[in-house]
């Protein structure tokens, strides 16, 4: 890293820009993409540039366009269709699995979906249970689909651009409280061919006594709770997924083979969560056999988000929550 | 009191229905009356531009979609209709809340998500509910087959109310729209869908996201009307003639468009400059304002003076300034209610956001 | 060979376009062309019953669609179109699949689940694809915005190229139909969409599904055409008229609505009597039946001799005779088939049924 | 049990029947479920006697009807909405989780939600990748639902009938190739007031060797190992979940505890499904001191279901999957 910085919205931005530029079958729909320059900005300057053949603002009908999308991938486009939030995607989710998901195996190889669809997903700040699920488990589920989940502005970027090259359909889950974060990139990174492979997890920071492991957002609050560890003497290693599905269970379990300790850190509701598979996963693998105590999950509380600050604040994981975890399973140990 | 007649400046305009069928494009209304929707909108007005400076000064957080410019919509919804009648909207709920019932403390706790807020401090702007008022709803579209659903709990008990299942010109759009559409003239329910025609998505134009912009006539084969919807009156005449039409005469559902016009941003967030002009929504506010076109109907038919109107403004600016800080004041919620209200009857262990976290919460 | 002139039985009806403007009431058919009709749509009845019967014997199971009676649908719109225009359709589909370059056998070894179906195996009757055409759609309605996309492609490359975008009486109801007419007429697509009503969904009739049973209108905005789908060259003229209007002169979307019927059953499942007389079967059959109409004017017109037609049936029966026999005794997919086609190009592990059961499939 | 024996499908429909006759406030709409009788048969001879304005046969727009019948929920109506199948309710399941679930907690508990949906979950034979999804994990996920997944007559007679009298919202997974199946039922269970409890598991099988766990059809398919193994020898207890959210994690872990032993059993794809979150949530209990090998997992092949039968029947998860986990669990203790 030369000490440069970049937002995750501008390395959002770049990435849809460069491979644009790079392919001309790519192009990007979603409501308030062209004109309004993405509601939260992800998009801007991208009508400007490639115009609005290629930058389509679509009315507020989450299935009709998603589908859409998804039958013009079939025809040989390579659409980028953005979600305002996931939330509304829910209303799209039929033609996100049964159409785009499960066509290529229907087929027998005949019908290709290249297709991302993204848009932030999970908490945002005061807008109750309806605008802040997070998605991440559902889609992970599902056999067809490929599911990112990144954190830094290099992952943006480099999964980003990976999702779009990528021959298959692509759910790319963003966090709109990360948009406006910077993090230092490398100027590899900011190549125009900057691809991370998808299916393989980033240690961010490396430790001895106990591994966390999250994605998105929640990668934050691991480094975050590590930096308060290391205070108490205590080494935290942090892996970063990136891709949920394929998942790199590969660097996890070494990591975990390592420190002996595993708490998983999402912000889904608990059940039948990202956590949850870690669990069984791990379970069913020789990793497990390392373990010096049962690993332990951080996830959402299980309620619908509340509105209020203070329930709010109740409802989203927070260091506190990572750090009583850690805790508990090292005085087991 | 006797009333007076009013000629309304712009048409009703109708769909599909006989001719000569439809309101007359005239009312009448007393003093009483005009005085009341005075108030009403100015009340609304009121408390959303307070609303609006508890987001600027933090009080309130996340989304918050103001309702100015478009208070004749909901007071003279309410003018038309009775309190078993139901209404259901979207996230732009704040204005039905308070004419449903809650006070205007009620709204703005429950925009800065105190406990005496309206939905408890659970809800926040989006999901504010009051008596046959079903909220308050974020999904765009969604609030409309349930509304049809209302109609149709009207319908299955036999009575003669009707819902108000409401949208905006983008949700026009939204598939399920026409699926309730469908069932509600197959099953003849006393609905009255009816687009709050605002001119704008959130940053897209009605000619932008809509192949066809005659709102009213997107029911196809649902008989439609078109009011104005910056005149209270004109507001009040075509819904009272709806509910008749609906409710009591069992003639089926109507698609109506309210065309109205939102002052602010979409929301909060939204400088609301970037895809119209400062000078269109000057004009609104200067030729169609609903509060000033009942005040000088007031005050040209000699109803009310300036200084009665200068009182009810001062009265309802205290009840506001009150409830402002009442909203400041009160207390959070306690962190309990985090996982209360999420089944009725019946609890069971509530995880939080770690294995020590499980709480099992009081019976509601 | 010179073309002979047909009058069509049923006019073709309009929705919203200029006066004069729409398909002649006619048309003209060469020899060859009537005796290629009836041939492809003799294929299709041949190859409908033979799965029906392969069906009843426990070859084919699930669900299973079939065409009977709608032949003329597939057979009139293919003949009106080239290979580079676009179809998709729901899961009554073998008829299509045939259309657009498919042999009798794959078709039938799909069925039979076999590795020479055209989808390996993989699909079954509902998912079958071919040349520029995008299936075979399981979920009702799900394929309308999938072949509106489809002809957004095409727009986005700039052909002159349709997509008929294909949907049931019962599909004709939902949501995302509407969507997608909104978002083909704001965008000017090539789309053409297509309700094939066949008078009921499963068991319901259109009177109770549909609040408006002129499907052809229900563009609302779109301008609409309504065939008669029990006669080829009624299809033929429609189609191509339609492709010149939405793909070579650019004019935008339409709505077409093809009358047809359904002999059978909606699926193997349904004795397909219980909601319809079978009167109502019986005097479709013997009336309006596709073949026997195409084979009336040849044999009216002296194109053709029932003995050349026997001769065809004879060889079309010989052809779907090899084709069962080849269906029943063609190999199960391997079983690491499970596995492969999941995803395109790179490859990861996948997990069987049990935690010693995972497979990397081979690269596709 | 008094010899007497009962379908599936009657024990459904009569659970109907009865509840509709007790509460005129109880209503039941879908697809052809009036006069078709049912796609498959469930709600047969409740037109004749309810008459069409409580038995309703809607159009075929999921999202439509069934937000609609959420609406006459909160305005105090009791609806049953039948999915045909709940690959369907994919188009709708905006509805059945923002509002539904969602708003008595949005509403600070003033609008109730008291409805059923139900229908046919999971795999049937033949009908390929679109049409045998089983949706249980994700309804799990969410809070706010109760989600009921039965197995036998009795289970579908007391559940039904509970979860039609229950004032929140409430998924039924039923499953199609149970149908026709035939179970015995006890006297009680034909009681017009018989009421399984929501949130209890049922010991179907007792044993000391090892425990299955499992819910809705794959119940049988643990009987049926268990069958097999006792002639190795091997003694399986069987726990029937019948209620999955909540779940009766109490009486699942007091039969570990007893025979050290745990497999689970579903439909679901693998990842992130009510397998998953039960190895999690062992992790996270006593119970996990008590286990002498790590949980296993049997579920659904992580595969879009193929249509061919021996793929097919690849997919499925069969006896040969749990007698194998069996043996290898009890190999390690
Ligand atoms: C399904 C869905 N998609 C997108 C959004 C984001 N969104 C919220 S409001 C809005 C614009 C709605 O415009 P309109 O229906 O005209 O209502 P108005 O805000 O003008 O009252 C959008 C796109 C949403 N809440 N739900
Ligand atoms: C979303 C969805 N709901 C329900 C079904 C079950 N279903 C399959 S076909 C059908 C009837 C469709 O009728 P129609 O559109 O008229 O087509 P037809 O079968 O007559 O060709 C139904 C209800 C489905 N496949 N998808
Ligand atoms: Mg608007
Ligand atoms: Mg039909």
């Amino acid at each position: 890293a030369g000490g440069k910085v970049m937002t995750v919205r501008d390395a959002l931005n770049s990435a849809l820009d460069e491979e644009m530029k790079r392919d001309p079958l790519v192009y990007l729909l979603g409501e308030e993409v062209a004109q309004y320059q993405g509601a939260y900005k992800i998009t801007k300057g991208l009508l400007d540039k490639y115009g609005p053949e290629r930058v389509k603002d679509t009315p507020i009908t989450e299935a009709g366009f998603s589908g859409l999308a998804v039958g013009s991938a079939f025809a040989g486009l390579r659409p980028i269709c953005e979600f305002m939030t996931f939330n509304f995607a829910m209303q799209a989710i039929d033609q996100l699995i049964n159409s785009a998901a499960k066509t290529y195996y229907m087929s027998g190889g005949q019908v290709t979906c290249p297709i991302v669809f993204r848009g932030p997903n999970g908490f945002a700040a005061g807008v109750a249970a309806q605008h802040s699920q997070d998605f991440s488990a559902w889609y992970v589920s599902c056999p067809g689909m490929k599911v990112l989940a990144p954190y830094s502005s290099d992952d943006c970027r480099g999964l980003l651009k990976a999702a779009i090259r990528d021959d298959n359909p692509v759910v790319f889950l963003e966090q709109e409280l990360l948009y406006g974060d910077s993090f230092e990139v490398s100027d590899e990174c900011l190549s125009e061919d900057y691809l991370i492979p998808i299916g393989k997890a980033k240690i961010e920071r490396e430790g001895t006594d106990v591994t966390l492991v999250s994605y998105s957002r929640s990668v934050g609050l691991c480094l975050d709770a590590a930096a308060q560890l290391e205070q108490k003497g205590v080494s935290c290693e942090v892996v970063n997924l990136r891709s949920l599905r394929p998942m790199d269970t590969e660097t996890l379990f070494n990591s975990v083979k390592k420190t002996n300790h595993l708490i998983t850190v999402e912000s889904c509701w608990p059940q039948c969560a990202i956590g949850s598979e870690i669990c069984a996963q791990i379970m069913e693998s020789d990793a497990f056999d390392y373990l010096d105590a049962p690993v332990l999950r951080v996830t959402g509380a299980d309620v619908p988000t509340p509105y209020a600050r203070n329930l709010e604040e109740n409802s989203v994981p927070s260091t506190t929550n990572v750090i009583r975890c850690v805790e508990s399973v090292l005085s087991r140990a | 009191a006797s009333a007076i007649k009013f000629e309304f400046m712009v048409p009703f305009e109708t769909h599909l229905l006989p001719e000569g069928d439809g309101p007359k494009q005239e009312a009448y209304a007393t003093r009483d009356e005009l005085l009341q929707y005075y108030k009403e909108m100015m009340r609304v007005r009121r408390m959303e531009t307070a609303a609006g400076d508890l987001y600027k000064t933090k009080f309130v957080r996340g989304f918050c979609h103001l309702y100015s410019g478009q208070e004749a919509v909901c007071v003279g919804m309410e003018a038309a209709i009775n309190k078993q009648d139901s209404i259901i909207t979207s996230y732009r709920a704040h204005g039905f809340t308070l004419m449903r019932g809650a006070a205007v403390e009620g709204v703005l706790s429950e925009l800065t998500g105190r406990t005496t807020g309206v939905s408890l401090g659970k809800g926040g702007s989006m999901h504010m509910y009051a008596n046959e008022f079903y909220g308050g709803n974020g999904i765009v579209g969604a609030q409309v087959p349930l509304g049809a659903g209302v109609a149709f709990a009207h319908n299955y008990r036999k009575t003669d109310q009707v819902c108000i299942s409401m949208y905006g010109d983008g949700a026009a759009n939204q598939g399920q729209v026409f699926e309730s559409f469908n069932m509600a003239k197959l099953w003849n329910l006393p609905c009255i869908f009816l687009c709050e025609n605002n001119k704008y998505g959130m940053g897209t134009s009605i000619e932008r996201s809509s192949a066809s912009i005659d709102y009213y006539k997107r029911g196809d084969y649902i008989p439609g009307l078109k009011i104005n919807g910056m005149d209270v009156l004109a507001v009040r005449e075509g819904i009272r003639w709806a509910k008749k039409y609906a409710g009591i005469d069992k003639r089926g559902p109507l698609v109506l468009e309210v065309e109205t016009y939102r002052y602010g941003g979409h929301s909060m967030s939204d400088p609301g400059t970037s895809y119209r002009t400062r000078d269109e929504v000057k004009k609104m506010r200067e030729t169609m304002d609903p509060i000033n076109q009942t005040k000088e109907r007031l005050l040209e038919n000699n109803l009310a003076t300036a200084e009665e109107l200068k009182e009810i403004d001062k009265a309802i600016k205290a009840e506001v300034d009150d409830a402002v800080k009442k909203a400041k004041d009160a207390p959070e919620p306690d962190l309990e209610e985090t996982y209360t209200h999420i089944i009725k009857g019946e609890q069971y262990p509530v995880r939080g956001c770690d294995p020590f976290t499980i709480v099992t919460p009081r019976v509601t």
